[in-house]
């Protein structure tokens, strides 16, 4: 199952754990599946996250593939000067 | 210098032609936006706030409707309100306030008339009653029990809240036991640190120009970092559907993050709507200080543990930002990014606050120098308590590929390492400190960002290729394009025409920001050269009568065996017979961007008796990835240096009680003059970019992160005192070396 | 407000314009004669970005008043150049990387144009003390410094 | 606002007479600025640069005249009058960049009244005379009582600057100015200290300590001069007692403000390290006869 690290802000939903396992094949699915678990974390990370997937930071992963190996990190969006 | 450790055999990558653009540049004929000129065409002054919170009770444009010359009055009525929660609400009411002014220097008022003069005699005379509010305007006051509201529609960002506050963001990140390796570690070094407000200071100011046609589209000539940017800016400012309205880049004169937004666009465009007349919208020096920018003022406490023997064992970090008068600030991650050492255990908070001072922007790498000035202090002091070398204590503890980074997620190939080394072989630091002066060092991270990018190449009759992309050139993008699209297709770079298309006439880009353009527009361009390649051997098998599969493109040439090569120049002149024109567009959304280090190193003086520092030498080093065209890159390397140099030592905000910018000018808000400095050495160091075909990492923001810490690492040094506020002004300095 | 008839040389050409007697010089070339190679970056004497010559000497066309230029010899960025080369320092800026963004480099080169003209061989000081005027945000200054120590290299060799 | 170029002081004494709350310019490098900043426009501007007399520069009969609309690059240039008044050349070299130079005139930074404006402690320190357009002559009077605070004057309506008088220093007399900015140029001063002083072989006879921008006007520091009367130079430094009574005195003369530019405590204890400086270059020059 992908492994999903949550931001310190993000563990509110899931009584402080930072790691949390999930099921799905994209990121999107993922969102939905902790949306399931963790009401409102999902909501969180839809709107105001970040994924960092295999070394690469995406601003909108949604739609990005994810084997059941594979580390998300979210992270607060980035911008740049 | 560059230090590469297997450098790759490039032929036109990594050369220095002359850039493309240059020429109309020096005869002084590019047009940047303030030059141009349309028939008919009105000019546009604004009414700003004077006060630095009021509740706008009425505001009477009679008098100046009235006036000569004048064709249009514009208030934030004449704008749709945007509910609270759209993304663009704050770049809204920035451009033009809605019953609240939230700085001083807030627009609430805009004119067009015949001359521009009239219009500034008639936006004078605009009638405005305001109801003063509490201005808040610092860090301290924002986050005091009981402080007046700054903006009463900002919702914290993050973190659950009950209703609007000052609080615009919280960001925290924290892994193993900070409490516990405090406890035990053999050192711990802790201090405070304050920033204050600084501005990008592009010598360009703002300035657009709208015509607003009968059919109601809109064509705009604006000076940004990003046209499409303008596009869906200004079209969700007026409530209109972004097609309806035509952006086409000028040459921009310096943005830095400052002109990843809009400002004029809407006013210009409703201004033209309702004269019928093109109207020219241009700030002076005074509006651009008060009412664009700038970078946030800070507040930071930094706590590190070290080992006896140097390891680096735990971090706490507090950073503060007054992050203006709005919301929409996203660069608080980058703060607590900065720790680029493999602390086994890191706890970092970042949060944002409101004040009743201009909407903060974007400047280069967004809230990292901040930070660096803090966290690199710290880690100069753990060096002289440890009476270690400061590379040599950053050497023992930088993070290299495989280590987390502050958010978690491992490091990818990053050339932190790489750079330390080259500094500490270079002939700077091997060189004796000067008689009399100091030296210090200090590093800076950055993460760099991919985004969306368009590019299409067209190959014209003559065997010339046109590269045309969406990315507006700051600082010598164009010439990058040109060597990557040269190399691909393996034509002279001076036979590629690099240009800067209209947001018709090429895909959707996104802005000139993040150290990007050349990482992910160029990317575009390769793809798009490569697409092309295959359609070249395809015409050319065509031609030669062989399968494509037989002919291969080697140094801008269809080879096929046992027949002379077939120059590319050879089958564009036969397109039309072979098919058709021969265009290729490419699109993209970049993942991949290289993260980017940077060391800096500075010798340097302090007069102890007047407070003042003298920058003797300084060399920047950083990691490139591969640098496209060099000399640009050492360009962008200097100018950040030099910027934050200025931010190090002399630039600041200074606000009276109301918020009014005591020094709106370039003779009292004091960016570095060519006899301020020395010549800035650069050593570009290349570690290539796994994620981009030529290995580009981007390098535009990271050279401005370093030169905080280092100057001030430099002034511990020489003067045995920690200056912890910037600016280290002399002032400032003479007050700290009086203190006991 | 008051408009006077100027009658003055710009670039070698006799020009003759309409000002009003509250207008920039600068204003004047950029809106009445389109020569937009001087720019406003701030338009108090500051930044150097709208630097001209008058009678040979280094102004900011934005101090100036248009009616004073009654008479004089103005020389801007678009008179630099030959017919065919470009000035010394025109093409030094290119080849060594000058100019980033270029909104300060019709100034620049105007100022560094009148200090060769007065003194063909500047130390490093001496052209950062000249160009102090000027301010440039974007190179840091260090490449424009070594492109006008090229050009002077040029221009003596050339002169000899 | 009307444009007039008078070429004569008569015509230029008339306009203003005429034309209540006209300004005179030389420059413009201050007025421009404030018009933009929002000041009255006034309703004549009255270009003082076509008349020959404001823009001459003379050496004669022991006295140098200087036009008042000269610009100050015209005096950095000229090597006698630089070799005679090294302090008040650098003073007038400091009054912004090249540009400015080309355009700023004694006449102007004077009559502007800045307390921070660089020449006018060096004019003090060297008892330069301003000779005044006024009724229908002329009156002369001695720098430091023209202006009177920031922006005031004791200029009547239709008066302005024509010309300055100075008279050549005695031989063993030398001047030095320095300021305090905190770049190295495009500033304004946080402090100026002007110094003139005279020597007889290692002993200084005579000295003038003017201060800038630490006051509403430049100040002498009478106190601060007598500290230098009677010390002793060795090696070309003055005895390092007399030195510091007289860094003392300059501190203790200043009644500066706090502004953004700079503090009232840093503004009082760099005035007495740059009348300090300033006195130890002026030494070296009136010894060595520069």
């Amino acid at each position: 199952m992908p492994r999903v690290h949550l931001m310190s802000d993000h563990r509110r939903f899931t009584d402080g754990e930072a790691v949390v396992e999930s099921e799905g094949a994209t990121v999107g699915a993922v969102i939905a599946d902790l949306e399931q678990r963790y009401p409102g974390l999902g909501e969180a990370l839809t709107h105001g996250a970040s994924a960092g997937v295999n070394g690469e930071i995406h601003a909108e992963p949604h739609y990005l593939e994810v084997d059941t190996d594979t580390d998300i990190y979210f992270v607060a969006p980035l911008t740049g000067g | 210098m560059t230090v590469a450790a297997d450098p790759p055999a490039y032929k036109w990558v990594g050369t220095r032609p002359i850039r493309h653009d240059g020429y109309e540049k020096v005869i002084g004929k590019a047009r940047f936006a303030a030059d141009l000129d349309l028939p008919g065409q009105l000019h546009a002054a604004y009414l700003r706030s004077p006060h630095g919170h009021a509740r706008i009770v009425s505001i009477d444009t009679t008098t100046a409707a009235g006036m000569p010359g004048v064709k249009a009055v514009v208030t934030g009525a004449d704008f749709p309100d945007l509910d609270p929660t759209d993304p663009n609400f704050d770049v809204s009411v920035n451009v033009m306030a809605r019953g609240t002014v939230l700085y001083n220097g807030h627009a609430l008022a805009a004119v067009a008339a015949t001359t521009r003069a009239e219009a500034a005699a008639a936006a004078a005379a605009i009638q405005v009653e305001y109801e003063l509010l509490p201005v808040v305007l610092t860090l301290d006051e924002s986050t005091a029990d009981g402080a007046p509201l700054v903006n009463e529609h900002n919702v914290t960002k993050f973190v659950e809240s009950d209703g609007p506050s000052n609080l615009a963001t919280v960001n925290v990140l924290e892994r193993g036991d900070v409490d516990a390796a405090f406890a035990t570690a053999d050192l711990v070094v802790e201090r405070e640190f304050d920033t204050a407000h600084v501005h990008q200071g592009y010598i360009e100011p703002h300035a657009c120009v709208v015509d607003v046609g009968p059919n109601g589209k809109a064509d705009v000539w604006a000076s940004s970092q990003g046209h499409f940017m303008v596009r869906s800016l200004t079209a969700a400012t007026l409530g209109w559907e972004p097609s309806r309205i035509k952006v086409t880049p000028a040459e921009i004169g310096g943005g830095f993050g400052g002109k990843t937004t809009i400002y004029l666009e809407p006013v210009a465009a409703r201004l033209s709507e309702m004269s019928g007349r093109p109207v020219k919208l241009v700030m002076t020096r005074e509006e651009v200080l008060r009412a664009t920018g700038p970078a946030p003022a800070s507040k930071s406490r930094v706590k590190i543990a070290a080992s006896n023997d140097g390891e680096l064992t735990a971090i706490e970090c507090w950073f503060g930002y007054s992050v203006g008068c709005t919301n929409d600030f996203a660069g608080l991650i980058g703060a607590m990014s900065v720790a680029s050492y493999k602390f086994p255990n890191l706890k970092l908070e970042a949060v944002g606050m409101l004040t009743n001072t201009p909407k903060t922007a974007a400047y280069r790498a967004p809230s990292a120098p901040q930070a660096a000035f803090a966290i690199e202090s710290v880690i100069d002091e753990l060096a002289q308590s440890l009476d270690m070398d400061p590379i040599g204590l950053r050497l023992r503890n930088a993070v290299e590929e495989g280590d987390p980074t502050a958010m978690g997620m491992p490091h990818p190939r990053i050339g932190f390492i790489e750079c330390l080394e080259a500094l500490r072989d270079s002939d700077h630091y091997r060189s004796p400190v000067p008689d009399g002066a100091a030296r210090g060092v200090g590093t800076g991270f950055w993460f760099n960002i991919g985004e969306q990018s368009s590019a299409t190449v067209n190959l014209n009759e003559d065997g010339t290729a046109t590269v045309i992309t969406g990315s507006p050139d700051i600082g010598g993008s164009r010439a990058s394009m040109a060597l990557m699209a040269a190399e691909e297709l393996g034509i002279d770079v001076y036979r590629i025409t690099p240009t800067v298309a209209d947001t018709e006439s090429v895909g959707f880009t996104d802005v000139t920001e993040g150290s990007r353009a050349t990482f992910s527009t160029g990317m575009a361009v390769v793809n798009a050269c490569r697409d092309l390649i295959e359609e070249l051997r395809a015409r050319a098998a065509t031609i030669l009568g062989v399968e494509q599969d037989a002919v291969t493109w080697v140094d801008g040439a269809a080879v096929a065996d046992g027949q002379d090569p077939l120059p590319l120049s050879a089958i564009a002149a036969r397109a039309k017979s072979t098919g058709g024109p021969l265009t290729v567009t490419a699109s993209l959304n970049a993942a991949g961007a290289g993260p980017s280090f940077a060391v800096h190193c500075c010798d340097l003086t302090v007069d102890e008796e007047t407070g003042q520092v003298a920058i003797l030498r300084y060399t920047a080093v950083q990691d490139a990835g591969t640098a496209i065209h060099p000399s640009y890159v050492e360009g962008q390397l200097q100018g950040g240096t030099v910027q934050g140099i200025g931010w190090a030592l002399n630039e600041e905000y200074v606000f009276d009680d109301d918020g009014s910018l005591e020094n709106a000018s370039f003779l009292d808000y004091r960016i570095p003059v060519a006899s301020d400095l020395p010549m800035i050495d650069t050593i570009i160091v290349e570690v290539p970019n796994p994620a981009h075909p030529y290995g580009v990492r981007g390098v535009g923001e990271t050279g401005i992160v370093p030169p905080l810490a280092t100057i001030a690492n430099a002034v511990a040094r020489a003067t045995s005192t920690r200056m912890t506020s910037l600016p280290m002004s002399p002032p400032k300095i003479l007050a700290a070396l009086d203190t006991p | 407000m008051s408009r006077t008839h100027v009658t003055c040389t710009v670039n070698g050409d006799p020009v003759d314009f309409l000002a009003s007697d509250d207008t920039s010089l600068l204003n004047a070339l950029r809106g009445e004669l389109g020569l937009t190679g001087a720019k406003e970056g701030c338009g108090t004497g500051d930044c150097g970005a709208c630097s001209v010559l008058i009678d040979g000497r280094l102004n900011c066309s934005c101090l100036v008043f248009a009616p004073e230029a009654e008479g004089s010899d103005i020389v801007t960025v678009e008179g630099i150049a030959d017919d065919d080369h470009l000035h010394p320092l025109q093409q030094a800026f290119l080849e060594g990387a000058a100019l980033q963004c270029g909104i300060c480099t019709p100034g620049v080169l105007i100022a560094a144009k009148a200090l060769l003209d007065a003194n063909p061989d500047p130390t490093e000081t001496e052209i950062r003390y000249a160009l102090a005027g000027n301010l440039c945000r974007c190179t840091g200054y260090d490449k424009i410094i070594r492109s006008v120590q090229e050009a002077a290299v040029r221009l003596k060799g050339a002169a000899r | 606002m009307r444009y007039a170029a008078p070429t004569t002081v008569d015509e230029a004494r008339s306009l203003l007479a005429e034309h209540p709350g006209s300004r005179v310019f030389a420059g413009a490098t201050d007025l421009i600025p404030q018009i933009r900043a929002g000041r009255p426009a006034p309703p004549v501007l009255v270009d003082l640069k076509r008349i020959d007399q404001l823009m001459t520069v003379l050496h004669e009969d022991g006295q140098w005249r200087i036009g008042a609309a000269t610009p100050t690059s015209n005096l950095t240039r000229n090597r006698d009058f630089t070799a005679m008044f090294p302090g008040l050349s650098e003073a007038v070299g400091l009054i912004g960049s090249d540009q400015i130079q080309n355009r700023s005139s004694l006449g102007g930074n004077l009559a502007n009244a800045s307390p921070a404006a660089d020449s006018v402690p060096a004019m003090i320190a060297n008892a330069v005379q301003a000779v005044i357009a006024s009724g229908d002559g002329t009156r002369t009077v001695p720098v430091a009582e023209i202006a009177t605070g920031p922006g005031q004057t004791s200029l009547a309506d239709g008066e302005f600057i024509v010309e300055f008088t100075v008279a050549d220093p005695p031989s063993n007399t030398s001047d030095a100015y320095l300021r305090m900015i905190p770049r190295t140029e495009m500033d304004i001063a946080i402090v100026g200290a002007a110094v003139r002083l005279t020597v007889d072989g290692d002993i200084v006879t005579d000295a003038t300590v003017v201060l800038g921008a630490v006051a509403p006007t430049a100040v002498t520091v009478p106190e601060a001069g007598a500290a230098l009367v009677g010390a002793a130079i060795d090696a070309g430094s003055i005895d390092g007692s007399a030195m510091d009574t007289l860094a003392d005195a300059a501190s203790a003369a200043c009644d500066p403000i706090d502004d953004k530019r700079g503090t009232v405590a840093y503004r009082r204890q760099v005035a007495g390290v740059m009348a300090r400086r300033a006195a130890a270059i002026a030494v070296g020059r009136a010894q060595n006869g520069v």
